[in-house]
């Protein structure tokens, strides 16, 4: 039996959601996978509300469509809970992850969802002191890489010191790893 | 090129194989006017030759030859550019050459 | 099992899985225009060009009537011609479609299957390609990023081939397909580029010992023997399509046809469809399956020429068929795949239904597939399309 | 420039048993044109009376290779044999040499090609567009085209009792092109065959894409007789709607002054399509072309810089 586990990206345009549901595809694939990573497609340009969507499974996935039923729920943005229903579909034994500094009842609060799985990184924060900018979606996978079975730490840093390296400065390479190491560490239950 | 030939028999794409086939098409038979040269007063300047829409005016080694009359249609622009002073064409009717 | 030969597992979008065939294959001219969902091909074939992957002349005309224009002077001046497009960009070349096939010009096309509107939308449905199905150009339909990318190398060779010289387009689902990132195995550089061959032009504008007439104008007396002649290049297509399989099969093990047959042997009913749906109604086919429901799918990988014989042969021992269209045919009785089907089941008793889905990029959900088998193993017959996915 | 002497040697490109009308002028430009080249060619035409005329299966007036595609696309399509060339060259897969003439009408090129030429001519690719201007659609049944003169009636601007014949100027393609910044681009005519000819070789000879913009006349569409076509096309020469000028890297030279520069009314009158335009109720239409023309031929003097104090006013 195939195991499959879906995630939905929540973000903003120019967040970064459709590279990280890339990302993501791209280093399952790489530690030996199978993955689809594709995002929600319109003209809605920075700003607006988007979705990204990654399949993982241990065997060929054939199903080609948009996931509605996520088994993880990764929201980048959470100025979005008040305005998106971020957990639609979402069962209450799946996992929530979100880029935020807000305390956990705050953020429960927000959110619709009774499942326990609920998870938090101030990705933002953390991206802007490593590596200037506060773009949270290279962090947003470490935090990911520890509170699911989707890609391993060393897999998802191999892969994208990799990537990286061919387009980017040293200088940013390691700022994004040591953003996802830190996101991995600072992950935490709410 | 009289019959016409079937599918199987002919090139794909509606290719031309060869250049200048339509050389074998009589385009003669439109003419109503028949150009006439006069050796005499010709100054083989070769306007004709370079004016004939139908290249219908044969020349060789930089003289006047003759007309290709398999092609001639009768226009009468070599008469027409055979210099005022020269005017070694004429155009007559055709009929006038026809039984 | 065939013999496989060294290959690399990558992870690319279709866009760029079709862009790594054409850059294997290092065609000698390529025409492009932008058009979304098509763009990011070009974009990383462009890339391949600057960075000297390639020495294909990429031609950056100003439009897709310019790009198939091009693409037919260049396959007539001799060389091998590719180019992409979507919808609109398509529906610009229509007129150049008739005229680059009428010319048996063995262009390859990558189509990006978005919607034609209006209104306008820039997502996935099959209505361009359905255009421009009666253009004399073989259609070939792609599942996944894979496929798309086993297609492109494929399509190269059967364009090709002697006996049939038409020009061909392997075509991918918009977004669904072009923009999602999947896994995909590709030949080394070397086995595709030997698999594919050298390009050597039947005829050529630029062969000074035989200088030839192209595109020439055909009066009554001769043009209907001309389009008898592009029949015989259909005709001809199916031998060399599976042949051309079979060799691809012996590289790399995957299996391609006119159609493919999932969970057919004891199957009752059967859905009938092209593209990334496919995928989504095998997953519905094995969960009815697990429930004992004897459901199974055939999908159609080649429309153009259309496999009639086979289709039918495969369909004989059902009880019902539904055909899914991803494009309406307004005032017909049912989508155009659905019009094929049925007319290659003519004389058999099997009936079968016309569904519509997933026009302008509305999801094909494993429920709708599902919604659709119940269709048909209840018995409803309705003799008129029904949709899936439409709000009533 | 090779002379008439020296060009009567070559064999003809565009050969005999074509079937363009008795007298056509067109048919001339593309032989006079083809017999310039005077080299390996792949010539181009858009749909339109020249092609119709000359690649009627299974017949080929070209002894040169020969595409047609469609109406709008000659340019689009020379590009990409032009590319083919290119790597084929680089690839070392080809010795000979070629040069690349598309040919199109007004119709094909002023108008429904005017993209195709744009494109292809922004691109760089190395040939020569030549249009043969005839002032209209001549090839559908004398339809008016962009390029086709004030007052001029055609089957869709007839001269009518309220609307008497076309009531737009000629659009100015050779400016046009001009502004494209090509190598090369001139304006000609065919009843200036000697000035055609210089111009065609100087054209092929350009580093890049190069314009010739020939009024080559339709007896039939203005109405003439065949035997006078290369007359008007030589008198709308001097009376100065057609000057003859070239533009080398944008800078203007003008190839002939005519030495009495003729009333309009000289080329006007005794083609049918303006016959309308003589009668009293139309003489503001006279004037109105006659004060266009002259304002145009004296604004190209300026820019030729071959005006007068006051036509510098007039280049303003």
């Amino acid at each position: 039996m195939a195991k499959l586990t879906e995630i939905r990206w929540h973000a903003r345009g120019g967040q970064g959601a459709k590279t990280a549901s890339t990302f993501l595809a791209e280093a399952a694939i790489h530690a030996g996978m199978y993955s689809q990573g594709f995002p929600d497609y319109g003209p809605e340009r920075m700003g607006a509300p988007i979705r990204g969507f990654t399949r993982i499974s241990d065997q060929p996935i054939r199903l080609h469509c948009a996931i509605d039923e996520p088994d993880v729920v990764v929201v980048l943005d959470d100025t979005l809970l008040d305005n998106v229903d971020v957990c639609e579909g979402l069962p209450e034994t799946g996992i929530v992850l979100i880029n935020s500094h807000k305390d956990a009842a705050t953020i429960r609060s927000k959110i619709k969802w009774k499942g326990k799985s609920l998870f938090i990184v101030n990705a933002s924060g953390i991206a802007l002191e490593e590596m200037g900018r506060p773009i949270p979606n290279t962090p947003m996978l470490g935090a990911l890489a520890k509170i699911s079975e989707t890609v391993a730490l060393d897999a998802l840093l191999e892969d994208i010191q990799k990537k990286f390296a061919k387009k980017f400065k040293a200088q940013v390479v390691e700022g994004n790893l040591r953003s996802i190491k830190r996101a991995y560490e600072e992950v935490r239950a709410a | 090129m009289s019959k016409l030939k079937g599918w199987k028999d002919i090139p794909i794409g509606a290719i031309v194989p060869h250049g200048g086939t339509a050389f074998d098409y009589e385009t003669g038979s439109w003419r109503s006017f028949r150009p006439v040269h006069d050796r005499d007063k010709c100054i083989d300047c070769l306007d004709c030759w370079f004016c004939c829409p139908d290249n219908a005016i044969l020349a060789e080694e930089g003289k006047f030859k003759g007309f290709d009359m398999m092609h001639c249609k009768g226009c009468g622009i070599c008469a027409k550019v055979c210099p005022p002073k020269v005017g070694a064409i004429t155009m007559k009717p055709e009929s006038d050459f026809r039984e | 099992m065939a013999k496989r030969l060294s290959t690399k597992r990558l992870a690319l979008t279709g866009n760029e899985a079709v862009a790594e065939a054409f850059k294997q294959v290092n065609p000698d001219v390529a025409a492009v225009f932008p058009i979304t969902p098509q763009t990011e091909l070009m974009h990383k074939f462009a890339e391949y060009v600057n960075d000297g992957k390639v020495d294909t002349e990429l031609i950056a005309v100003e439009s897709e009537h310019s790009a198939m224009s091009a693409a037919v002077g260049a396959a007539a001046g001799g060389v091998r011609a590719i180019t992409a497009t979507s919808a609109n960009g398509l529906a610009l070349m229509w007129e150049i479609l008739y005229i680059a096939a009428g010319m048996r010009l063995p262009i390859v096309m990558a189509l990006v299957n978005r919607s034609l509107g209006g209104p306008l939308n820039i997502h996935c449905d099959h209505g361009d390609a359905m255009g421009a199905r009666d253009a004399g150009w073989i259609h070939i339909y792609s599942e996944n990023t894979q496929e798309a990318y086993d297609n492109t190398l494929q399509a190269f060779r059967i364009a090709e081939h002697r006996e049939v010289m038409l020009p061909t387009m392997i075509t991918l689902d918009g977004f669904i397909i072009s923009h999602t990132t999947e896994v995909l195995e590709i030949l080394d550089d070397e086995t595709a580029k030997s698999f594919v061959g050298e390009y050597k032009p039947l005829t050529s504008l630029l062969n000074p010992d035989q200088p030839v007439t192209m595109g020439s104008l055909a009066l009554p007396d001769y043009y209907f023997e001309h389009k008898r002649q592009l029949v015989e290049g259909m005709y001809n297509a199916p031998r060399v399509i599976e042949q051309v399989a079979k060799e691809y099969y012996e590289l790399t093990g995957r299996q391609y046809g006119f159609l493919e047959n999932y969970r057919m042997e004891d199957a009752e009913a059967a859905i009938v469809v092209m593209g990334s749906a496919a995928g989504t109604t095998k997953e519905v086919v094995d969960s009815l399956r697990d429930r004992g429901v004897k459901a199974g799918m055939i999908k159609l990988r080649v429309f153009r020429p259309f496999p009639h014989e086979q289709l039918a042969n495969a369909l004989s021992h059902l009880n019902s068929v539904a055909v899914l269209d991803r494009c309406i045919s307004y005032g017909a009785q049912g989508g155009p795949v659905f019009g094929e089907v049925r007319s290659a089941m003519y004389g058999k008793t099997i009936p079968v239904h016309s569904y519509i889905y997933g026009l302008g990029g509305r999801d094909l959900t494993p429920h709708m597939v599902e919604s659709a088998y119940n269709d048909l193993f209840e018995g409803k017959s309705d003799p008129r399309m029904r949709y899936l996915g439409l709000r009533e | 420039m090779t002379s008439v002497k020296e060009l009567s040697k070559r064999k003809d490109i565009f050969c005999a048993g074509h079937r363009a009308c008795s007298g056509c002028a067109p048919a001339i430009t593309m032989r006079q044109v083809t017999l310039a080249a005077d080299t390996n060619l792949v010539a181009g035409l858009s749909t339109g009376c020249m092609e119709v005329v000359s690649s009627i299966y299974p017949y080929t007036a070209w002894r040169s290779s020969f595409i047609h595609n469609a109406f709008e696309n000659v340019a689009a399509t020379i590009s990409g044999v032009e590319a083919a060339y290119r790597v084929l060259k680089r690839k070392g897969k080809l010795s000979a040499n070629y040069k690349f003439i598309a040919f199109g009408g007004d119709g094909g090129t002023y108008d429904i090609g005017l993209q195709s030429l744009s494109g292809a001519m922004e691109r760089g690719h190395q040939m020569l567009y030549l249009c043969y201007d005839n002032q209209g659609y001549m090839n559908t049944g004398i339809q008016r085209s962009s390029s086709t003169p004030f007052g001029a009636a055609t089957s869709t601007t007839p001269a009518g009792v309220k609307i008497p014949g076309k009531q737009q100027f000629q659009k100015d393609l050779t400016e046009i092109m001009v502004a494209h910044n090509l190598a090369y681009v001139a304006q000609a005519s065919i009843g200036y065959y000697r000035d055609l000819n210089k111009k065609v070789e100087k054209a092929l000879a350009a580093p890049g894409p190069s314009f010739i913009n020939v009024l080559s006349c339709c007896h039939r569409g203005w109405r003439i007789d065949p035997a006078d076509s290369l007359k008007y096309s030589k008198l709308g020469v001097d009376t100065c709607l057609w000057p003859l000028y070239e533009v080398e890297d944008g800078v203007y030279k003008l190839s002939m002054k005519p030495r009495e520069k003729l009333p309009l009314e000289e080329w006007l009158k005794g083609q049918g399509r303006f016959n309308h335009l003589f009668k009293p109720e139309n003489a503001d239409m006279l004037k109105k072309f006659q004060e266009y023309v002259d304002k145009k031929w004296e604004r190209l003097l300026w820019k030729c810089g071959e005006g007068k104090e006051k036509t510098k006013e007039a280049g303003k």
